[in-house]
């Protein structure tokens, strides 16, 4: 089984970038594969504590603490997620908090890497 | 080069589909990207359509999502899930985009 | 005397949030009086790649878990808020009629309004304030 | 003079929008305008408590401090804020929570309004 | 109605700022809309800028951030500051659209 | 054995922090060995328009107080970063050869280096891993 990291750069709700890369890292673990998920720039939002569930929105700090639960790294990006007031108390638990130094390293090892880089 | 690359958008940025190497290219419409397959603006298909030799990707869901049918999608677009998109992205593209 | 605000989708559905802001926006007006001493009207008018919004049956919630935008535009039908989409750009993506979202299962009383640019145009010229979603 | 109300649906860091948004809002106020800021979508971000300062991105929370001491009128949208896990105690001081109907209300009442709707 | 467009982006979304009438039009070119006063594109000018009986106007400070001087703007362009931006709004432009 | 990633970058500078994210994530290649046994070489490329993010004399810090996406490129040129620049986008975009940065005032040794996109794409192929800004 392979290694596949994705990097995701766009923002929390209503961004379907977020649904598709957590469906997508969902999907690969499923099928055996080891996956890294990398948040940076507004994707940082995605691992703050305490975000409230709308019916309007799609909702995914429970889908990501799953992920996490399956062996999924998932990491948000230091500078950025304190440039947000984001800080380490206030990420979800299980979420690692790093610099960029971290992904890459990560994707230069990986078998596919699919950075997600929008706004 | 094995080369996937993502089109998640509906705006036409051809430009850069364009100029990659049609050999051996896949092109994958997620998200809005899938009105590309689906969508004839005034009449014609999608310029994106137009390269030879490319493998073409929609996701069905995602299809779904926006009103439309699998069997509405053009005839040179293969109609995949998520799992489908793990697998070629495994096993036939070694490098990927999302551009 | 009522004020009215028109509210302009432009943006397709399902890549942002904006669509859905623009309708939840739409929506508050009823209960703006709260704050002000006159009522505010709303009007949504679906222009440019914005009209990929009013096609039918949207999967959202089957397959992402989130209420599609069509409920939301349902919701507003029934409301009988008034709702233009503009039959140049469907015209344009080949949208035909029988394709637009309407919420007679509802009981609505009102459909979705297909008219014509110049009858959009007109409705920014009426409206003492415009958002461009 | 008159009231403006500026609506602002982009995130934070690095979307200009916010710095255009804010720069106008100081023209303004220093022209003697009165000024409604509201954030919704992705720019409630800007509200939150907690921002790091860095040189590369426009860190905009003391401009918002002064324009609230300045009269300026500033809200963030409640339910975009809650879906982001941002709520009442992390919000900036000064920087007001309501529902969408405070923005219509506002904008209605205002002799112009620019709404700035992108992403 | 004196309308005023604010273009803040360097795609060309020119097919709705083709249908607003032209008549009391003004068109704000700010932040990456700016190069849509300065840059030719194949040689030829923006699109944008071939509307009849528009001002367009275009941010000093959005021009200058992004290494170009207000000198190289296009001379159907009016180059302004915040406080133009300001005086105009309130004064020339009764409704405001941020495309 | 050291491993190679590509950082593309196709939008314009001042939009989105996007452009800056993805030099900031290249310099971090520099320390990437930290975390595996190997040395991580970042390669730069502006295509499309992208490249606009190449024009020098950028006021960004007197206007806005942030530092300029110039800044960011030249102290890559300064760590001796190879950044290649698509020829076809500058010509279609008419920015001439003397508008481009360089960082010759920090002693670096390379410039930014104008190739033909048929370069850009070998990189593509010599890369291990690609990330599309």
């Amino acid at each position: 089984m392979a290694t596949i990291s994705i990097g995701l750069f766009s923002s929390l709700i209503g961004s379907m970038n977020s649904d598709f890369a957590v469906k997508l890292a969902e999907t690969a673990v499923n099928k055996g594969h080891s996956v890294n998920l990398w948040f940076s720039g507004n994707a940082v939002t995605l691992a703050r504590k305490g975000q409230k569930s709308f019916k309007d929105y799609s909702y995914l700090a429970e889908r990501l603490k799953a992920l996490q639960e399956n062996g999924v790294a998932i990491v948000a990006c230091e500078a950025c997620a304190a440039a947000r007031g984001i800080h380490k108390d206030d990420v979800i638990e299980g979420i690692a908090v790093h610099s960029m130094d971290w992904y890459v390293a990560r994707a230069a090892k990986s078998d596919r890497v699919l950075h997600i880089g929008g706004e | 080069m094995r080369l996937g690359v993502f089109v998640s958008d509906c705006q036409k940025n051809d430009s850069m589909l364009e100029r990659l190497n049609g050999e051996g290219l896949g092109i994958f419409f997620v998200e809005n990207g899938v009105y590309h397959a689906v969508i004839h603006e005034n009449g014609r298909d999608s310029g994106v359509l137009q390269k030879k030799g490319v493998n073409y990707y929609a996701l069905a869901s995602d299809i779904q999502t926006r009103g439309f049918t699998t069997s509405e999608i053009d005839s040179r677009v293969n109609v995949v899930t998520y799992e489908d998109v793990v697998d070629l992205m495994m096993n036939d593209y070694e490098k990927l985009i999302w551009l | 005397m009522a004020k009215s605000i028109l509210f302009v989708i432009s943006r397709p559905p399902y890549k942002s949030e904006n669509p859905k802001l623009a309708i939840t926006h739409a929506m508050a007006c009823f209960v703006a009086d709260m704050h002000i001493d006159e009522e505010v009207e709303p009007v949504v008018a679906f222009v440019g790649d914005g009209v990929l919004n009013c096609i039918k049956n949207q999967r959202s919630q089957e397959f992402y878990g989130i209420i599609s935008t069509e409920q939301h535009i349902k919701n507003q039908l029934a409301s009988d808020m008034r709702m233009l989409v503009c039959k140049e750009d469907l015209y344009r993506l080949d949208i035909k009629p029988e394709r637009l979202i309407n919420a007679r299962d509802m009981g609505a009383d009102i459909d979705l309004n297909v008219v014509g640019f110049n009858e959009v145009q007109k409705e920014m010229e009426r409206c003492d304030q415009m958002m461009w979603f």
